[in-house]
């Protein structure tokens, strides 16, 4: 896990990084002027899974990094978040274009980061996706599951239940995560509908 | 008003006379009737505020205690649904056996019938841990896509007590129609508006008389299986279980014949007091409650024959665990509920031989009272006492004793009940008034032999 | 004095809150809470959401210091299991040792320092301000006498309490309630060694308890029990290997319900059949006798059993039997201890068991001096009492207590003698009686949350690390002595230097490799002893058996609470609603009196009883068994705390309180005392929670084997075919049933699946119930309360049934305990009389239990023929609630990998189904298939006798299948065809016969 | 009175029929009357009677009521329905319980049985509405007495303003007590 951590994001997701690195085809993040229109609940920290994810092509699990190997996906650490952000302080990517009022706010929320982390006060991030307490969703079954079936990395199976993160300014809530979303999908991919599995 | 009055008749008994006579119990009630009333919205209170506390905090209020799981909720439960068994009885079974007495009194057990399934209805909702998920046991369609299982007794239960509501509940309608019709046509100001809707255009025309005739006879012929398959599915309820002492193939007809018992005792008991506070002594003769008590005699004489054959099949088939249920049952910690069960149940009845009892109204009204504690006792037993003495394991010496929490959803049922039949009996004629003319020889211009 | 714990710090320390937030608030009805998602602010290298990290450490519930595991989720420690790699307990745990973390997480923790303030009420205070006024009474106190009182301390910070105390010219004392006084001095009588043996039973062939109840609370109960299971159980096909087990003693405890026999000899009396078994071994010459035994002969010549047999109350013919049962096994162990060795001559009767050992050749093979308990270095009751009479003239000015409660256990003396201490301190981390006694109090970190080490035996050093961040604001003492001691570095530094000290090369890998472990395994060499010259020279104290202390006419015997102990458990709720083995009784105390004297009283169980001895008076309700001599009232510890919590103030009666302070002559407590007994009139409803007779054995619940049917049994025998269908419906039932599960294997049931099963050994079964205690942990099983258990609403998914056992002349001789869980029927009875399908068949061969679909209509447990379906009668999970089980912070030990149910939700045993899925899900991860051994269920885990087997029934190489079809195996109820999942094998019993030695 | 739409006043407020009503004290003389209709070729007058009787019935010699066919289609469709739900609800999700099989019909006969009587009762319910309130000659149009439902027996017969006299007659020499024109 330290070894992880300590390699930056090009180095864990390999080839894909290089085989979609075009820089013409990579997708740019747009210029948020208004965040009043964006759906799902907003964070303490701006946090652009759109840049992250989507412009700068960070894999999921790069911060996410248990969802492959333990039932909960767990949130990055502020190390994780600062790892980077010590030396990106933001405003500078393309999606921007030149934009300083833009740069300038992002530049702000960055600096929001660094105040936590300096003050050892984490963000209290609201929680998106939330299951009741009765129902187990181990990830890692989900994930190794649906790649295999699919024939796809691991990263890109997320979407399935999450929608595409990658191009959510905000993230927000695509699937109901009620059960019968959850047993139509079972019965689709002809896994067991045992009570047992997720319920105990 | 009849002219010429048939000889075989009392004079005073004409069409004319059951009519009026019937009509005044919808007069304007009497301080009493308001006491009465008062007295079971108490009841009632009581018991939606026990509900309450039970919704807030939990069934841990009541008695329950392993493993006694079921206890006082569902012994009102089989009770009510036990009284409700005269009324579909006397009205359709006697009905298909066209038994002349029954028209006196099938109109008050018919709606004994559908406010104590009413009120049975209320405790499997009652005693659930999660009461607010009730609808859980209904097949409806949902988002889950989750149905509810058929093979369980509970859901037989809920079919059955369902259609067993719906269909008391239109045979009860259906024999009022003609009856509201008469009281419009005797009625002024809004009670003449009320019957006017709720008779539904009622005029006695042939074409009325013989339609509804026939479906009338249909109805009897439905619900007459209807309520012997009501309580054998609540029967079911415990035999389908294999505690030692509700797991007995007797149960269904040893159930039916206790409600039918139950009924008939509870139908003695609310047709004394409305006989003599509405003068409806010539309507409801002696005739009519000798009857009933030679209905109480043969059911309750069934019954004490299942008591009998429960012990001896227990000491007979040799099973050790079977054996066990019912030494404790008899001798056990609970001896007073088996005891008065079997005192109220097997001997009492036994009084009924004497025609003298069987004729004095006091007497059988003294009996119908202990009939009912006799059969309340004998669910008890049968459910409090089969749990706790629950031989497989030694785990169960049970401690199980009624909190105030169970009387006071007990108390909260009989306002319930009798809220809803009090208010039956001042806002409908609570004796048939069609079906009463039927048996009385009809008005003819000259004396006929024809016969009743 | 329950400081709220700062949440915020709470959360920052969990990483996640959702797990244990949204388990506790379950299912709740209206719209979910904003969740929040606070992050770590530096992820723990170790740790992985979701995923359970486990840190070695060591128990220190009680001095055996067994190894322990923490499971730790998201920070929280949620659970303990045994360290396999601890020789002592062999990765078992007792139930004393699950309860651990209640400890941690107790609601009546002390979160800060408190002071006494002028007007004797405690106030709050900051550590440095708090170390600024021991620093000065300190001072103040030097040459005036300081004395810092431990429990049994063989540890590291031991040494560093007596560097310290060195430095400011005091001394340490240990207490310990239950010393081992008088085996130390036996010992020395016997054999000039005053230290304590470790007893081998795994490789007895014989066992012989005089009063010593090492299965529950002697010296190692879960090492000893682990090898008595070992030597006791029956495997059959394996060359018939049962040691015969005789319990001598005045009242059959956990251990000694477990015996195969039980003589009870007049209490006091136990010594001289023991001398009386010697003289015929060595008159008869049984066994090898030791050369220098011969030393003897004359001493054991005034003993024979008929010499002794009217004074021991045992007749002749037994005595002479049960010594050649015991020498010709040709592997007897005898050992003395507990109830046989409070009276005044208990020093003696070890000694003259020490002589039985040694004429049959047990010591240096079974009892192994050299391999020494630690507890055998702690302070007699005599010193305590030194202690006492030197507090109470005032030549104690300043005295420290840590790790012990004397106030509770020692003699009211103590208590007066407290004031008049001029200042004293506590270390508790509680308020127990003798931290409210204090003027100041620096509450301690729970051993889980901080450094330190212990010593339970030579060879054996247990290594214990903080496996979470503190609870509340305590510090750990080690460090407070190190400041106050002026030195810099913390506890852990301290002792690494230590540890460093003792191994210098290489440490570093040395260190890890002990953390990884759990400390450091070695085997101390067996030290040859030989009997003592004066080891015949105390046989004139049996001229006639001793009376103790007091007058009264009855006998009281006061022993200890398996599970409370002497009173330290009973601030956990879990200890406390665990039934106590042999009365099951739960929350409160008892007194056991015989039937005949209860037939001669009048008394019915529940009737209360005033004891009242020269000392002191307390009333106990009365548990009438058969399982105590007749002329002898037994007592347990535990209960009647003045103060130590919510869950053990002002709780039934505390026992030690009829006890005198008079040290016995060999320095040790009598525990045994005269005193009369009288009815109050008070009665309580119902005590105990279960009652279990001899008849129910054999009526398919429980079944027996003696010892020669057992040996006779061939793989494939069925002695408990219980045939209930006629032979001439047979073929139409089979052909019935055929069809029924045919179509019951439609839909997603196709296809090979597993079925899981359990098999439990009633032979290995002790009935200690550590598996119930491990059950609530795992599981998040509500406790209930006293008020509740009285209503038989406790929520044990896992009993222990206990069921007397009586010779073919209605003595009792012990008892079998059932382990009574859900049995996952094939045909379950609960399943299909759910309506809303949440009781069902899993395709896994469980029977489901979705607590999100229960509606609560309990059907299932009134059609469930083992009654083991449990109901949530209230909202135990409720905040302030009036039954809240889980009150903050006791709420973070909440498993999160398990439901936390809500009010009107039926619950049951699921065989740890979390643990099977955890398990799948793993195995899938690695492209395999489980495997037996991957799945162990949490009462598997810690059952210290191995008597519990999990696994796979339909796969033909698990150890499950092999011992469901093993000719012992039974199943509970079988005639009502519900094909459970659990295999019962019969308890076997070593009974013989007289003249069939 | 709201005014209506010509259609729709013609279904809910229908026109008066023109005809005689003539009111009996006695059954035997309306059973007089209703021979003596019938004999004088009238065929759709309509009796009114306190009490069903069947010499009425005998003297109109009608058909037997269709509400059986409602009974029997509707009790033949509710055990089809209670076979159907339970039948393939079980088979939707199937579970297994006490090691049963998933669709197992005896427990379902319960369902299938009371799904009989109620659906039998309540189609028994609709055939009895709706034949004898709807289908039936429509109340309000023809004249009404209300002694009918205490102790007078009626007879309505609808007559045009050329058949009133001759029917008129007829009825009082049948013995009715009173008759009136409507």
């Amino acid at each position: 896990m330290v070894l992880i951590l300590a390699l930056p994001p090009a180095a864990l997701s390999g080839q894909q990084a290089q085989s979609t690195s075009s820089p013409s085809s990579r997708y740019q993040a747009p210029v948020i002027s208004d965040t009043g229109d964006l759906k799902g609940p907003r964070q303490p920290i701006f946090f652009r899974h759109d840049v992250h994810a989507g412009e700068d092509q960070i894999p999921c699990m790069y911060c996410h990094y248990s969802a492959a190997v333990s039932s909960e996906p767990g949130i990055p650490s502020l190390q994780t978040c600062i790892g980077c952000h010590q030396v990106v302080g933001g405003g500078s990517r393309r999606g921007l274009k030149g934009d300083t009022t833009a740069a300038r706010a992002e530049r702000a929320q960055v600096q929001l980061l660094r105040n936590a982390w300096r003050e050892r006060q984490p963000p209290e991030w609201i929680r998106v996706h939330a299951l009741p307490g009765f129902v187990r969703f181990p990830h890692m079954r989900h994930i190794k599951g649906l790649s295999t079936r699919q024939g796809v990395e691991a990263n890109a199976t997320c979407a399935t239940c999450h929608g595409d993160v990658k191009h959510m300014t905000q993230v927000e809530q695509v699937s109901t995560l009620r059960m019968g979303w959850c047993v139509h999908c079972h019965m689709q991919n002809t896994v067991t509908r045992d009570c047992s599995v997720c319920h105990y | 008003m009849a002219e010429t009055p048939p000889p075989t008749t009392p004079t005073r008994v004409t069409y004319d006379y059951v009519t009026r006579t019937i009509a005044r119990t919808l007069s304007t009630p009497s301080r009493g009737y308001f006491l009465l009333l008062g007295a079971a919205v108490a009841l009632l209170a009581i018991g939606i505020v026990t509900l309450l506390y039970l919704l807030r905090y939990g069934l841990g209020l009541a008695g329950y205690s392993h493993p006694v799981y079921w206890a006082v909720f569902i012994t009102c439960f089989v009770f009510w649904v036990g009284i409700a068994h005269s009324g579909t009885l006397i009205s359709a079974i006697l009905f298909l056996f066209r038994s002349g007495w029954r028209t006196a009194v099938y109109r008050t057990a018919e709606a004994m019938t559908v406010f104590a399934v009413m009120t049975a209805g209320l405790f499997p909702l009652i005693h659930i841990g999660r009461q607010w998920y009730f609808y859980w046991l209904i097949p409806y369609p949902n988002e889950r896509g989750l149905w509810p299982n058929f093979k369980s007794p509970l859901i037989w239960d809920e079919f059955a007590i369902g259609t067993y509501f719906t269909v008391s509940t239109v045979f009860l309608i259906m024999g009022l129609i003609p009856d509201i019709a008469a009281v419009r046509d005797l009625a002024t100001g809004w009670r003449k508006k009320l019957y006017a809707l709720t008779s539904i255009g009622w005029t006695g025309s042939n074409e009325q008389w013989r339609h509804y005739s026939r479906g009338y006879l249909y109805l009897a012929a439905l619900a007459t299986p209807l309520v012997l398959s009501v309580h054998s599915v609540v029967s079911w309820d415990f035999a389908m279980a294999l505690v030692p002492g509700w797991h007995a193939t007797i149960f269904a007809p040893y159930f039916v014949a206790g409600a039918i018992y139950s009924g008939c005792g509870m139908v003695i008991t609310l047709l004394t007091p409305i006989r003599t506070l509405f003068g409806l002594e010539e309507i409801i003769t002696v005739k009519h409650f000798e009857n009933l008590a030679k209905l109480c005699l043969l059911t309750g004489s069934i019954v004490g024959y299942a008591y009998v054959c429960e012990y001896f099949m227990a000491w007979y088939s040799g099973n050790p665990t079977e054996r066990a249920a019912f030494w404790y049952r008899a001798f056990g910690p609970y001896w007073w509920a088996s005891w008065t069960m079997i005192i109220c149940n097997g001997f009492l009845p036994l009084l009924l031989w004497v025609k003298k009892i069987r004729t004095n109204i006091t007497a059988l009204f003294v009996i119908s009272i202990f009939v009912n504690i006799g059969m309340w006792f004998e669910r008890y037993v049968i459910i409090v006492v089969s749990l706790a003495g629950e031989p497989f394991t030694k785990w169960a010496n049970a401690v199980y004793n009624p909190t105030w929490a169970d009387w006071g959803i007990m108390a909260g049922s009989f306002g319930w009940f009798f809220m809803w039949f009090l208010l039956f009996v001042k806002n409908f004629p609570a004796v048939s008034i069609s079906e009463v003319k039927e048996v009385l020889p009809p008005p003819r211009s000259k004396p006929s032999k024809v016969h009743v | 004095m329950t400081d709220s714990i700062d949440r915020r710090r709470f959360l920052k320390v969990l990483g996640v809150t959702s797990a244990g937030a949204a388990a506790v608030s379950a299912c709740g009805i209206g719209p979910e809470p904003t969740e929040r998602l606070i992050p770590y602010l530096v992820q723990p290298e170790d740790q992985i959401p979701g995923t359970a990290t486990y840190y070695a450490t060591t128990c220190r519930e009680c001095a055996a210091g067994c190894g322990v595991r923490v499971r730790v989720r998201e920070g929280r420690a949620v659970k303990l299991e045994g360290n396999p790699d601890s020789p002592i307990n062999r990765g078992r745990l007792c139930a004393r040792g699950q309860a651990a973390l209640q400890g941690l997480y107790n609601p009546d923790r002390i979160a800060h320092p408190m002071v006494r303030n002028a007007s004797g009420k405690f106030e709050d205070i900051d550590w440095d301000g708090a170390l600024q006024r021991v620093t000065a009474k300190v001072r103040e106190a030097q040459g005036k006498g300081i004395v810092f009182l431990t429990g049994a301390e063989q540890s590291t910070f031991g040494d560093l309490v007596d560097e310290w105390m060195k430095q400011v010219g005091g001394r340490r004392m240990s207490y310990e309630a239950f010393g081992f006084e008088a085996l130390r001095a036996g010992n020395r009588m016997a054999f000039g060694t005053a230290t304590l043996p470790t007893y081998d039973f795994a490789n007895a062939k014989y066992v012989l308890s005089f009063g010593a109840d090492f299965l529950d609370t002697w010296l190692s109960p879960v090492e000893f029990q682990n090898g008595f299971s070992r030597a006791h159980a029956f495997d059959a096909g394996r060359p018939a290997s049962m040691a015969k087990f005789t319990y001598v003693g005045p009242r059959l405890s956990l251990t000694g319900m477990n015996a195969d026999e039980w003589i009870a000899p007049k209490p006091g009396s136990e010594g001289l059949l023991a001398l009386a078994m010697a003289q015929v071994i060595m008159s008869q010459h049984l066994a090898r006798v030791p050369a220098d035994a011969s030393k003897l002969v004359s001493v054991l010549a005034a003993h024979t059993p008929r010499a002794v047999a009217q004074v021991i109350g045992i007749d002749e013919a037994t005595i002479a039997r049960l010594a050649r049962e015991f020498a010709r096994s040709g592997g007897g162990l005898a050992v003395a201890g507990g109830m046989a060795t409070q009276a005044a001559n208990g020093a003696e009767i070890v000694a003259a068991v020490n002589i039985l050992n040694y004429v049959v050749g047990a010591v240096g093979t079974l009892v192994k001096f050299g391999a020494d308990l630690g507890v055998g270095a702690t302070n007699t009751f005599a010193d305590l009492a030194t202690l006492t009479s030197e507090m109470t003239n005032g030549r104690v000015a300043l005295l420290f207590v840590y790790g012990t409660n004397p106030a509770h256990s020692l003699p009211g003396a103590f208590q007066q003698a407290l004031g008049k201490v001029a200042f004293k301190v506590s270390f508790s981390s509680y308020m127990d009686e003798t931290a409210a006694a204090c003027d100041l109090i620096l509450p301690d970190h729970h051993p889980l949350e901080q450094w330190g080490d212990s010593r339970p035996r030579a060879g054996v050093i247990g290594l214990q690390q903080p496996v979470v961040q503190p609870v509340f604001g305590t510090q750990p003492t080690g460090d407070v002595i190190l400041k106050l001691s002026g030195r810099t570095g913390t506890f852990q530094d301290y002792l690494q230097a230590k540890w460093r000290a003792r191994h210098g090369a290489n440490f570093d890998q040395y260190w890890m490799d002990s953390l990884a472990k759990g400390g450091v395994y070695g085997e101390a060499p067996t030290r040859p002893v030989r009997l003592a010259t004066t080891a015949g020279n105390f046989s004139t104290t049996f001229a006639e058996v001793p009376s103790w202390g007091g007058d009264g006419d009855q006998t009281v015997v006061v022993f200890p609470h398996p599970a409370l102990h002497d009173g330290r458990g009973a601030n956990k709720p879990w200890l406390q609603e665990l039934p106590d083995p042999v009365s099951k009784i739960a929350w409160h105390s008892w007194v056991e009196v015989h039937p005949d004297t209860a037939a001669k009283w009048g008394l019915a169980t529940g009737d209360f009883l005033l004891l009242q001895s020269k000392f002191g008076g307390q009333k106990f309700p009365a548990w009438i068994t058969p399982s105590v001599r007749p002329d002898v009232l037994a007592v347990p510890t535990g209960q009647g705390h003045s103060a130590y919590g919510r869950y053990a103030k002002d709780r039934s009666a505390n026992a030690f309180e009829l006890l005198g302070g008079q040290a016995t002559v060999y320095g040790g407590r009598s525990f045994i005392v005269r005193a009369t007994a009288s009815k109050t009139g008070e009665h309580q409803r119902r005590i105990a929670t279960i009652e279990g007779n001899a008849r129910d054995l054999g009526m398919g619940t429980t079944e027996v084997l003696p010892l020669a049917r057992a040996k006779a049994l061939h793989p494939g025998d069925h002695p408990f075919h219980f045939e209930e269908t006629p032979e001439y419906a047979k073929d139409a039932v089979e052909w019935w049933a055929e069809r029924q599960h045919e179509k019951a294997e439609l839909g997603n049931y196709k296809g090979e699946q597993p079925r899981w099963g359990l098999a439990i050994d009633l032979s290995k079964c002790t009935g200690c119930s550590a598996c119930v205690t491990a059950c609530y942990a795992e599981n998040n099983i509500a406790t209930v309360g006293e008020e509740l258990t009285e209503r038989r609403r406790e929520m044990a998914w896992l009993r222990l049934e206990r069921y007397w056992r009586v010779d073919e002349h209605d003595n009792l001789q012990g008892a079998v305990n059932q382990p009574m869980l859900c049995q996952q029927c094939g045909n379950a009875p609960c399943e299909p009389v759910c309506p809303v399908y949440a009781a069902y068949h899993t395709p896994d061969g469980l029977n489901g239990q979705v607590y999100n679909r229960c509606v609560g209509t309990r059907y299932c447990s009134n059609n469930c023929p083992y009654k083991v379906r449990y109901f949530n009668w209230y909202n135990y999970a409720e905040k302030d609630g009036k039954y809240e089980a889980f009150p903050e912070p006791l709420s973070m030990l909440l498993n999160p990998d398990v439901t936390v149910r809500e009010k009107g939700v039926m619950e049951k045993c699921t065989f740890c189904v979390q643990r099977i899925r955890g398990a799948q899900n793993q195995a899938r991860l690695e492209n395999r298939n489980v495997r037996d051994g991957d799945i162990v269920t949490a009462c598997q885990q810690t059952c210290p006798s191995d008597a519990i087997v999990f696994g796979d029934l339909n796969d033909r190489n698990s150890r499950v299948f092999e011992l469901a079809g093993n000719p012992r195996g039974y199943h509970v109820l079988a005639g009502l065809n519900t094909k459970p999942a659990i295999t019962y094998l019969a308890r076997v019993v070593a009974q013989d016969t007289p003249g069939n030695g | 009175m709201m005014a209506l739409p010509k259609p729709l006043h013609d279904l809910f407020r229908p026109p008066p029929t023109p005809g005689v009503l003539a009111v009996f004290s006695h059954l035997d003389t309306t059973l007089a009357a209703i021979k003596r209709l019938r004999a004088a070729g009238h065929t759709d007058f309509t009796v009114y009677s306190p009490i069903p009787r069947h010499e009425i019935e005998d003297a109109l010699g009608q058909p037997v009521s269709p509400v059986r066919a409602f009974t029997l289609v509707g009790g033949i469709a509710g055990c089809a329905i209670g076979a159907w739900i339970t039948l393939w609800m079980s088979a939707d999700w199937p579970i297994v319980v006490g090691g049963k099989p998933v669709g197992s019909i005896p427990p379902y006969v319960v369902i299938m049985f009371e799904m009989t009587i109620l659906f039998g009762a309540l189609s028994t319910i609709l055939g009895i509405l709706f034949n004898s309130l709807f289908a039936a000659r429509r109340l309000g149009t023809i004249l009404y007495d209300p002694r009918f439902t205490n102790d007078r027996f009626g007879i309505f017969v609808p007559a045009g303003s050329d058949k009133v006299a001759k029917v008129e007659s007829l009825l009082r020499e049948a013995g009715a007590e009173e008759v009136r024109r409507g």
